[in-house]
């Protein structure tokens, strides 16, 4: 049987390396990425929950970020879509509008 | 018996009739709706006075005006014999006015409206009169103030006459300051401000005495000094007195009806009307007696050296209210009012000639330019002169009648200034009649010295305004009768009937120091004459002499004393200078704005510094996020 | 508890009052922004309807009690003990009324003159309305404090969008003053929530007592919210600047409703709730009003622009009206209470009168003006009714509300009584000295050839001319409705202290 | 032994694959990459005995995003990016953040302790099927949630879609 913990630092690993990826990376796609791997990152952990638990909630809380995810994926997407038009560019180090 | 509502009513009602439609519909024919409403009046006053004659005292609320706890007062009226002089006195001077007014006022633009005013002036002085509480009588003081401002600066686009209009208004409010103190004061002592129960429970306070900001006084000095006060504005006293001869700039009409005959008078009848208060005090009696003096003398200097022929009949008319108050700060209340009343005939009377002169100079109102008019306007001549008869006190008109009995009463009164004031009220006599003759000879005898296209003018007024001349004539002359003092062997009606509201001062003297007074004014009267007529008359280089020989005082009379140049020097000046300077440029600008303006500054001067931090650039904002979860996971683990 | 009179109309009107308007400003949003005149008319009409509304308030109410009435209480946020509770008493009555009246005027005058964005415009005027009742009619502090705070938006916008070159400026000035002094009182309002152990509800907090120095700092506390907004003296530079950018319908609304709130704040909230802090502060408060007066009218006879003048007589004269409260006796509590709604008439129609010969000039400094009364006499004629309202002219309404005030304020101290009185001198000074360069002397090019005032703007004029009128010569109408609720605040406030029941038989009994 | 290798696997791959896929100079490579990385996932949910989760791991991120982020990627250009630095400037700060916060989770798992198991075990799942336990759990329970999530998406689908639409200049 494999132990919960190992699930768990598993989690935590794929986790870091996504935030990794997202503070280090220019291309705003490769940070939506990120992102995405950082979700599964969690839904790992919850699905591995949900199995040592006993208790579906782990399982309905994976289907609802998944559907959050399409939605982000969805906006996220489209507002880098709107940016490239606008700027020219998808590398993040490039835009600094909100610059006090 | 409640016509006698219709008295101050019908004025109002043509007043709105004028005001809502005389701009549109009635236009030419205003006068026609004010003049029935004031003859109305008149006739219900005339039918009033025998009422009162026949003892009848009217007193009655008509409703509750305001009531605020313990403070109630309703719109009512009281008709007693006061009231009733003033009322025949309003109501008659108005009616002659409003008549003559339609030759005088003929073609001008604002037709409608200057009726309007007169009625709505009306309305406000029989409210003054006829009121039975103070506050109410406040209204009427206040209500005739406005039409006093409304009708000076009647030809308001005239800067001087807006700006005189102003000042009327202004200066008046000053002295309604002390007299609505007195009116709290008198509520704050008495409960009450209805004139029946504050004047019989005066007596009772009559040694009291109150902290008033800090100082003790005496409570009735206090309240009727504050009462004083408003008669100090209303009828132009010094130091007060500076709007009236400015109010010249109205009509001549208004200068008449507003300035000499009715509305300066309010005054006078405020000091009667509260002589129960007045009688408790012998402080500001005679602090009402010496004002009175030095007035009546003060104003008659300046209207000796005036040119403007309007501006010396209205020093004249200060003076002769000062007069009036000599009276009343004497004691002698009937003989100031019996002035007032004969004053209001033979002054109105003079006002109106000059308006008839001024009708047929197109507007002019310089002495100088003027000169042997008396063939060309007969009936004013002759009724002008009659009024300076009047004035100057020959034994047989009204004025010497009513003179007469002041100078007496205050000579044999028991106040303790009654002397002194006499001496200055006989040498006012003296001065009186000479600008009254100084005026009447420079004006109509002698060679003509204006343009020749105004002589070419010259003509009589037209009937509307004649009429009216001849009857106050009637007045100026008759009015005097009602009151013939025992001496001469009349019955002093006017004293008896006056008697029981104002009472009547012993007098302490013998018949032969009667007729001693007597006599004195009657030489101060003629000598006066006299002496106008051997300088403007007979030898008329002595003026230009003496005037240059006295050039100083001359300076100094010719300007008025100074007095409106100090009063902006010292009141008018500085209040602009403060809001300018001080409020707008100090207080305002640096001290609270800066306060209030300061302190978004040095937030904004903090955040300047803080803003660096926002680089704009994602990944440092996340990075710093993922910081923070380091921090807080290292703390929540290593506690 | 307090009992209160149960609203027994039929219907929950104090609701619809507030809610009729913001109800017709979420209708507006439907309404095709091109279409402008349904868009006037619409907000014409529901501003009417609510005017109609509110008259069943003066008609039916009860005039011999001082309890609530009309009262309607729903729980509305249970587990803080927070209800929606209406209820008016003698002292809002007027206000209520007041406000309808004036919105409707608003909504006239603005007929030709918004140009802009004219849905956005009468939508912020209606919730303005709305917020306006619900500050006057709410017995809960919660949703007093939202009302409060809800109708400082709208007027952001009123003069931040629509007014003058320097607009920007006025509108965050407005807003930061006013929303600093309204936060502190949200702390007092907390505060007292614990100290009265967990409620909200006005009339069951107006019961307590507080320890004297708790009172002390609530008093401040709420001081602060109220005194920005009268606008007391230090904290009054907002409103000329407000005043003198906003459109004519926002200085309209600032004039006659909006500063009024501070004055009924310390009538409805510090004078009841703090009594003994009060009186203790009663010297301060009264110099502070003698201050505004003198300083206000003294001001005014520097200033250059219309607008700014009328703003700087309107802290002259709230001056007077919070001199009237802290006098704490019955004449100077009714004088101010019936100042303020004078006020509102005579400078709200003062406002109203300027907004107009603005329309025409487009220009608000005196010195452009000059012969008016030769050109537009209608005009001319109605100004000077405002202007004689203004100085206090017996027979117009600003007279009985001052000599109330002066009375009162005498009684409380003499020579606050005697300096209030100087600043009627001044403010005769100014006001005459601005209608003499308005509308008198010779005509000035700039005026020259303008209309008069047309028949809109007449009836808008109208019912302020009536009121002058109308409470300048039977008072008691309007009087009447205090008697009991003033007498009520007063017991409250002396309870314990001097008593006011033996008002001043004799003066000597007073000041010895 | 068998379950532990079989996880090994898995976890090696998957961490294996999430480098890469953060470490792609060319984002389709990464996409591509990242598809093979949720193909683990979702093995790894079977292991777990999620297979509807799995499923929907395939179909949805798999099939449906990871599509999208294709199709965007065909959008833009990419051909300069293949010239440029891939990582900010100062990417070992980040790298020490994210060790350091690894390093210490890491450590803070030993300690952890699962709480008291519910009824879900395995052995009523395969008597009710996982799909039909998540689904009536999904439709009673959750059902506000779930209408919530749906209205999500809608919004979302707005969102994009007004986002991305090419500005037309009116006239």
């Amino acid at each position: 049987m494999v132990p919960l913990n190992w699930y768990l630092m598993l989690s935590a690993v794929v986790f870091m390396i996504g935030v990794f990826g997202f503070l280090t990376r220019r291309n705003i796609i490769i940070m939506f990425m990120s992102i995405e791997l950082m979700l599964n990152a969690v839904n790992i952990s919850l699905v591995a929950f949900s199995h040592y638990l006993q208790d579906m909630r782990g399982q309905i809380l994976v289907i609802f970020i998944i559907t959050v995810a399409a939605a982000e994926a969805a906006i996220g997407l489209a507002i880098i879509i709107a940016l490239f038009r606008n700027k020219d560019t998808v590398h993040v180090d490039e835009m600094n509008e909100m610059k006090g | 018996m409640s016509n006698y509502l219709l008295i101050p009513f019908l004025p109002l009602a043509a007043f709105l009739i004028n005001i809502l439609f005389g701009r549109k519909y009635l236009k030419e024919n205003s006068h026609w709706v004010s003049i029935l409403a004031v003859a109305g009046s008149w006739i219900v006053t005339v039918a009033t006075l025998f009422d009162v004659l026949a003892g009848r005292v009217i007193n009655e609320d008509l409703y509750s005006w305001i009531v605020s706890g313990e403070f109630k007062v309703s719109v009512g009226f009281l008709i007693d014999q006061l009231t009733a002089v003033m009322l025949i006195v309003v109501t008659t001077c108005s009616t002659l006015i409003h008549i003559y007014s339609v030759g005088y006022m003929h073609g001008d633009k604002g037709y409608y409206r200057f009726f309007a005013y007169l009625s709505l002036f009306t309305f406000c002085m029989l409210m003054l009169v006829m009121a039975n509480n103070f506050l109410q009588l406040y209204f009427g003081w206040e209500g005739v103030g406005l039409c006093s401002y409304f009708l000076i600066g009647y030809y308001f686009d005239k800067k001087s006459a807006s700006d005189a209009g102003k000042k009327a208004f202004i200066v008046n409010r000053f002295g309604d300051f002390g007299f609505g103190l007195g009116i709290i004061m008198i509520f704050l002592t008495f409960g009450t401000i209805y004139y029946e129960p504050v004047f019989s429970q005066a007596k009772g306070f009559a040694s009291q005495t109150i902290n008033f900001l800090g100082y003790d006084v005496h409570l009735m000095t206090l309240i009727a000094l504050l009462l004083f006060c408003g008669s100090i504005g209303k009828s132009a006293q010094m130091p007060l007195h500076v709007w009236l001869p400015d109010a010249m700039e109205g009509p001549t009409p208004v200068s008449a009806l507003i300035h000499a005959a009715t509305m300066v008078t309010a005054g006078v009848f405020l000091v009667a009307r509260c002589s129960p208060i007045f009688s408790l005090s012998e402080t500001a009696l005679m602090i009402v007696a010496l004002t009175g003096a030095i007035t009546s003398l003060f104003a008659a200097t300046i209207g000796l050296v005036q040119n403007d022929i309007k501006r010396i009949i209205a020093y004249s008319t200060i003076s002769q209210l000062g007069y009036m108050f000599l009276a009343a700060g004497v004691g002698a209340y009937t003989a100031g009012m019996f002035h007032l009343y004969t004053h209001a005939f033979f002054k109105a009377l003079l006002f109106l000639c000059a308006g008839s002169v001024m009708h047929a100079m197109s507007g002019e109102l310089d002495l100088q330019k003027m000169g042997g008019l008396k063939k060309y306007m007969p009936v004013t001549y002759w009724t002008m002169l009659f009024a300076s008869l009047s004035i100057a006190g020959v034994p047989g008109f009204a004025g010497f009648f009513s003179k007469d009995e002041i100078l007496w009463l205050a000579y044999s009164g028991s106040s303790p200034v009654g002397k002194f004031v006499w001496v200055i009220g006989t040498v006012v006599a003296f001065l009186t009649a000479f600008y009254s003759f100084r005026l009447i000879f420079l004006t109509f005898h002698g060679k003509f010295r204006g343009t020749h296209e105004q002589e070419h003018h010259l003509h009589e007024s037209p009937k509307a305004m004649t009429i009216p001349l001849v009857i106050l004539c009637i007045g100026a002359v008759a009015s005097g009768w009602v009151g013939i003092p025992h001496l001469l062997g009349g019955g002093a009606h006017f004293t008896e009937f006056l008697k029981p509201v104002l009472g009547h001062p012993e007098a302490h003297g013998t018949h032969a120091e009667e007729w001693m007074v007597m006599a004195i004014s009657i030489i101060a009267g003629f000598s006066g004459i006299g002496l106008a007529a051997l300088f403007y008359l007979v030898k008329t280089d002595i003026p230009v002499m003496l005037t240059q020989k006295f050039n100083a005082a001359y300076k100094i009379l010719w300007n008025k004393y100074y007095v409106d140049e100090l009063y902006s020097f010292i009141i008018v000046r500085p209040a602009i200078w403060t809001a300018k300077n001080i409020l707008i440029g100090i207080t305002d600008a640096r001290i609270i704005e800066a306060v209030v303006n300061g302190v978004p500054k040095g937030i904004g001067e903090f955040s300047r510094i803080l803003r660096k931090v926002q680089t704009g650039l994602l990944q440092h904002y996340a990075a710093i996020m993922a910081l923070g979860v380091l921090i807080i996971v290292a703390m929540m683990l290593l506690r | 508890m307090e009992q209160t009179i149960m609203n027994n109309l039929g219907f929950p009107i104090l609701s619809t009052l507030i809610f009729l308007p913001v109800a017709g400003a979420a209708l507006l949003l439907l309404i095709s922004r091109s279409n402008e005149n349904l868009i006037k008319w619409f907000s014409l009409i529901v501003s009417i309807a609510a005017f109609i509304i509110s008259i069943p308030l003066f008609a039916e109410f009860n005039k011999s009690t001082h309890l609530m009435q009309f009262t309607e209480k729903h729980a509305w946020i249970p587990s803080l003990n927070i209800n929606y509770h209406l209820g008016i008493d003698g002292i809002s009555v007027l206000f209520v009324l007041l406000s309808t009246l004036i919105t409707i005027l608003c909504v006239l005058i603005s007929w030709n003159s918004i140009k802009a964005k004219t849905k956005e415009f009468y939508i912020s005027i209606l919730i303005m309305e709305g917020a306006m009742i619900g500050v006057f009619c709410s017995l809960d502090f919660m949703l007093f404090y939202l009302f409060w705070e809800a109708m400082l938006i709208p007027m952001y916008l009123l003069i931040g969008v629509w007014g003058g070159t320097n607009r920007i400026y006025a509108a965050v000035k407005f807003f930061l003053f006013t929303l600093v002094g309204s936060v502190l009182m949200l702390v007092g309002i907390i505060v007292l929530y614990y100290q009265a152990g967990g409620t909200f509800d006005i009339l069951e907090l107006t019961t307590k007592t507080y320890p004297y120095k708790l009172q002390l700092w609530l008093f401040w506390a709420f001081f602060a919210a109220f005194a920005v907004k009268v606008p007391m003296f230090p904290v009054h530079t907002w409103l000329p600047d407000a005043h003198t950018e906003a459109p004519t319908a926002g200085s309209v609304i600032l004039a006659a409703v909006l500063i009024k709130m501070g004055a009924y704040g310390f009538i409805r909230f510090s004078l009841p709730l703090f009594p003994d802090a009060s009186k203790a502060m009663t010297p301060a408060m009264l110099t502070l009003s003698v201050i505004a007066i003198i300083y206000g009218a003294v001001i005014c006879l520097a200033q250059t622009d219309l607008k700014r003048l009328i703003a700087y007589s309107s802290v002259s004269h709230m001056g007077f009206v919070t001199l009237g409260i802290f006098a704490l006796n019955l004449q100077g509590m009714e004088g101010g209470i019936l100042q303020m709604i004078n006020h509102g008439v005579v400078t709200g129609a003062l406002f109203l009168s300027v907004g107009m010969i603005y329309d025409r000039t487009h220009t608000r400094q005196i010195a452009d003006y000059g012969g008016v009364a030769s050109v537009m006499p209608v005009y001319a004629s109605i100004f000077m009714v405002f202007t004689l309202a203004s100085i206090g002219l017996p027979a117009t309404n600003g007279f009985i509300g001052e000599f109330l005030i002066i009375l009162g304020g005498f009684k409380a101290n003499q020579w606050a009584g005697v300096l209030a009185a100087t600043g009627i001198i001044i403010g005769a000074g100014y006001m005459l000295w601005l209608y003499q360069r308005v509308f008198f002397m010779e005509t000035n090019q700039k005026v020259a050839g303008l209309a008069d005032i047309n028949l809109r703007e007449i009836i808008t004029l109208l019912p302020m001319i009536i009121l002058v009128f109308w409470i300048g010569v039977y008072p008691n109408a309007f009087l009447g409705f205090m008697h009991e609720s003033v007498k009520h605040l007063l017991e409250r406030v002396n309870s314990g202290g001097m008593h006011e029941a033996g008002i001043a038989k004799n003066i000597l009994e007073i000041i010895k | 032994m068998l379950p532990e290798l079989f996880f090994g696997y898995f976890a090696a791959v998957i961490i294996l694959l999430s480098v890469i896929v953060i470490t792609r100079r060319n984002p389709v490579h990464s996409v591509m990459w990242m598809l093979l990385l949720f193909f683990h996932i979702a093995g790894l949910y079977l292991f777990l005995n999620a297979e509807f989760i799995a499923a929907i791991q395939v179909i949805v991120y798999a099939g449906a995003i990871l599509v999208l982020f294709l199709f965007v990627l065909l959008l833009l250009n990419l051909r300069e990016e293949l010239k440029v630095k891939r990582f900010v400037g100062a990417w070992p700060a980040g790298l020490f953040i994210t060790t350091a916060i690894l390093v210490i989770v890491l450590g803070a798992v030993k300690s952890f302790v699962p709480g008291p198991a519910g009824k879900y075990s395995i052995e009523f799942i395969k008597q009710e099927t996982h799909t039909k336990a998540l689904g009536k759990l999904l439709y009673t329970d959750y059902l506000f949630p779930f209408e919530i999530a749906s209205l999500v998406l809608l919004v979302a689908i707005i969102g994009a879609i007004v986002l991305a639409k090419r500005k037309t200049r009116s006239k």
